[in-house]
């Protein structure tokens, strides 16, 4: 059973969280709109839509310039909080995949996604518990290094994971928003789930299905 | 469901300009094929750069503020959406002069997040980038939190304000410190009488029932604050006044630029009737209107309501906002 | 139902003109406590005097376009009813400096009944009173009973030309031949998305299904002469440019003016995105576009929709428009 | 019985007509709002409204006076279409009064609605048929001259006057909107009653309300 992820890997799991993405457009736009302006599901699918044609069409030779690139591209050239939140997201694992071999194992699919974490915390200023994205990723996270822990196979740690995330996604409904639009809301943002948090779960998902397709 | 007078809804954003710049090509030319506008009579020589933007859908808001006396560049995002960071970089090359460029915006944290992107790749290539944010809506946070509050009308008196002021060879120090003073001195507050929709979909981002107008609602359809029993013109302007007076607070005697700014359905009848109050309210409350302009500068698609803006003007704010209209 | 921010229904005339007086004082004033807006400098020597109006309920008609350089004073009637003939009467004779006056408006059978009366009233006191009636909108009758098409937008146009034409000492009979001349060369057509409402009762004056437009919408809520499924931005001013062009007709080399008028709910973003079509369409037809202007001319309340004016220049006419815009 | 109609009586009327139409001006609001800018019944009433208060406030010595004034009050005032046509409607009676004496017989009455009826085609370019307030005074008229030549009493006659107006104005939803707002409609316009029409039976109705409540 493989236990870690090449460049293949991460190259399918973009364009499955492009699939995903698309197929939830009017889901994730709808929970934007409740709580925000209702453009999530547009802009982070155009996102994707335009990092799948831009790949199509380009040579990388490492996981890390296929990372950067991507995080670079959604950071770039989508805009709104999608671009800088989610391109981050890409770009710091991009960054911190410079070090690694390229055969990424449990441990360094940790430090990535820890480090673009971090990152995201630092340049949006949001911290667990806001209301944000970061609810799906922080749980996500901690679900990846319990399972390091346990030992057990990445696709079952994937598998974990996109459940933590999903649970974590769930229970922002239970969260007032603090960061982001839907800040002004205050009290009234109790009851709707955020929809960069559910965006996360869609692409952490799709790890673990890019894994699962080939076992 | 609205309805709009559009082509293919991706395009919304490309047409807007193609639009707007055949309209004005002796005033403004387009950046290459990106999203963003800029004077075209470009590069102005020995002059502070300002470049405005944010997300499209509020417009006049921003590509009708750029021309000669107003800013040097917009960049556009997509409707709602701030502007990714390789239009405000481009914006930013195109537009020094050698004496730096000032990002003057409103404080949204995508904007922000996007603009500072933008500013440290301008940075890293020697380009002086100052940033000066807009929050002048009051419902968005309280005073002590002042750097939370987001910008709105506001918009159209600093525009014409930077304007002027670059143009008169201030430096960017100068330029910062008299804009931020600006932004210091105004406060908004609006009221929503009904939703607005995303034109890419038609689909109303929040809906506000028969008989209710919200206060302090976002341009972009967030929730306002207080949602109330529809109330009359004279108390509606009465009740932001009252909310804007207080926060700075604006004091007798104090001297002020008054903006009514329509949101998008509501008629300029509505507005007249609101202006009328306004003047005899401030009258009654010692505050002097130096000029007041009523129509619409920022505006949310088809939303009906009015915001109201005030900013307190010293010696040097009503020289470079030059004269009553 | 519309929600609308004004006080007491019956007040809207009167809080409209009050509003506007007080934000533009040095500009005009009200004629005693009629709905009469004047120049603030009234009475101008030696100068045909020029008086517009018509219903309420189409701001900026008509209040807005009083002042040096355009019209003399401005007649408003009852929301989007005839203003009655004392009015007209009061104006003129305020506005009269001997040389006559020009009654320049929309041709609707109220308006034309109620300004006839006003004009024998004055003719009865020696006042030289002529008429001229603007009937640009094309839908409204066929070409063979142009005398009984109604006006819109060329309002904006006419009331230029007549403004510059008039304080250049033109005289009377000059005068009526241009301003004859500019109504039959411009010709008008627009589509409605959605209904309007009265504002003094918020009801609709129609309905319009989802999904459906109008052509040739009554500025009133008239019912208009075809329902189509929605059309794109691009179809619609292509086929609104087919039936205009084909009016006059307009030809090759034809050099005009363009107005891009949008009803009340519809945003400059959509009004840009039909100004891009005009322009190519117009262009590929040789037809030269001399100035265009776009943005809310001859408004009915929130109805979402645009119309287009076209207005064929000859020297004569283009020396009164002016430079472009 | 009381076969004439003095200076009290048409105050009277005119009092009555006031009242009946505040009770329907939302119903001829919404008549002129299927097929004209839905401002009728506002503007008639205001129109009858202003009346009533100046008159209440001046003495009149004759019938001509009396109804010049209230032609002309409505005219001068009122605005709109409704203004010179209903107001054309009183200040011909009026005029056409001048030369009868202060006992308005079925006969002076014919005469005074007749002119009224000429000067408001004249003025107004409409002829019967055109779906106008013209196809309820034009076959009220019919009967009153009908009702003379067959001797009716006054009374009777004003009744089977009205219901004529009344059946006029019913007959307008098989027309098609010539004159007014209503013509650009076309052949849209049919199936719906004209509100001036409405009006004008509304009007007619008072003289023989007033009537029948002395006798
Ligand atoms: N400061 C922040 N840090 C992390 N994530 C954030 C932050 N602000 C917003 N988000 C995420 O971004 C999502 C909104 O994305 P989107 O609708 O595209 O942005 P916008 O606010 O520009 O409309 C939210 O649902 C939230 O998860
Ligand atoms: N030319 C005309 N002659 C006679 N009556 C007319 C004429 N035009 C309109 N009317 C009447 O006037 C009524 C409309 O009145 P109103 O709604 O007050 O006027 P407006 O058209 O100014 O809104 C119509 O229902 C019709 O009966
Ligand atoms: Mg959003
Ligand atoms: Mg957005
Ligand atoms: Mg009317
Ligand atoms: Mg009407």
């Amino acid at each position: 059973m493989k236990n870690y992820l090449d460049l293949e890997d991460f190259k399918k799991i973009i364009f499955r969280i492009n699939e995903n993405v698309e197929k939830n457009i009017e889901y994730l736009s709808k929970l934007d709109s409740v709580i925000g302006d209702g453009d999530h599901g547009i802009t982070i699918s155009s996102g994707f839509r335009s990092t799948v044609e831009k790949i199509s069409e380009k040579d990388f030779t490492s996981i890390s310039e296929f990372l950067k690139f991507v995080g670079n591209n959604f950071m770039l050239t989508i805009g709104g909080t999608t671009g800088p939140i989610f391109g981050y997201l890409f770009s710091e694992m991009g960054k911190t995949a410079e070090g690694l071999n390229e055969k990424i194992s449990p441990d360094d699919l940790c430090l990535m996604f820890t480090n673009s974490l971090n990152k995201i915390m630092k340049i949006g200023g949001a911290k667990p518990g806001d209301k944000t994205m970061i609810d799906a990723l922080y749980p996500a996270i901690n679900s990846l290094k319990e399972s390091i822990s346990q030992k057990l196979s990445l696709k079952n740690s994937l598998y974990l994971m996109a459940e933590a995330a999903k649970k974590g996604a769930e229970l922002t409904k239970e969260m007032i928003a603090i960061k982001g639009r839907a800040r002004y809301l205050g009290e009234r943002s109790l009851g709707y789930q955020d929809a960069g948090a559910t965006s996360t779960y869609i692409i952490i998902s799709a790890f673990f299905e890019i894994l699962n397709d080939q076992q | 469901m609205a309805r709009k007078l559009i082509n293919n809804p991706n395009d919304l954003v490309n047409e807007l300009i193609e639009g707007y710049i055949l309209f004005n090509s002796s005033k403004v030319k387009r950046l290459g094929d990106l999203n963003v506008i800029i004077r075209a009579d470009l590069p102005v020589k020995d002059k502070v750069g300002i470049v405005i933007g944010g997300g499209s859908g509020h417009e006049p808001l921003f590509l009708e503020y750029v021309g000669k006396g107003i800013a040097d560049a917009a960049v556009h995002g997509q409707i709602f959406a701030a502007p990714s960071p390789d239009l405000t970089y481009n914006a930013i090359k195109a537009v020094d002069s050698g004496r730096g460029v000032i990002l003057l915006y409103n404080n949204y944290a995508g904007d922000v997040l996007n603009f500072n992107i933008a500013q440290e790749m301008a940075a890293d290539e020697g380009i002086n980038v100052q940033t000066v944010l807009i929050n002048d809506e009051i419902s968005s946070a309280p005073k002590e939190r002042m750097e939370d509050r987001r910008g709105t009308t506001a918009d159209h008196l600093l525009f014409k304000i930077a304007g002027a002021a670059s143009g008169e060879d201030m430096d960017m120090d100068s330029l910062v410190r008299l804009l931020r003073k600006a932004v210091y001195n105004s406060r908004s507050l609006g009221v929503s009488l009904s939703a607005c929709s995303l034109p890419q979909t038609g689909f109303a981002t929040f809906t506000l029932e028969d008989g209710k107008m919200e206060f302090g609602m976002g341009l972009h359809g967030e929730a306002g604050v207080k949602k109330v029993d529809l109330m009359s013109a004279d108390d509606t302007a009465k009740t932001i006044l009252d909310y804007i007076i207080d926060d700075l607070p604006f004091k007798k005697d104090d001297e002020v630029l008054v903006v009514v700014n329509g949101y998008g359905s509501t008629t300029r009848m509505e507005m007249f009737i609101v202006t009328r109050k306004i003047y005899s309210y401030l009258n009654g409350k010692g505050i002097s209107i130096y000029s007041a302009e009523v129509g619409e500068f920022c505006t949310s698609q088809e939303m009906a309501g009015v915001s109201i803006t005030l900013m307190k003007l010293d010696a040097e704010i009503k020289k470079y906002y030059g004269c009553p209209v």
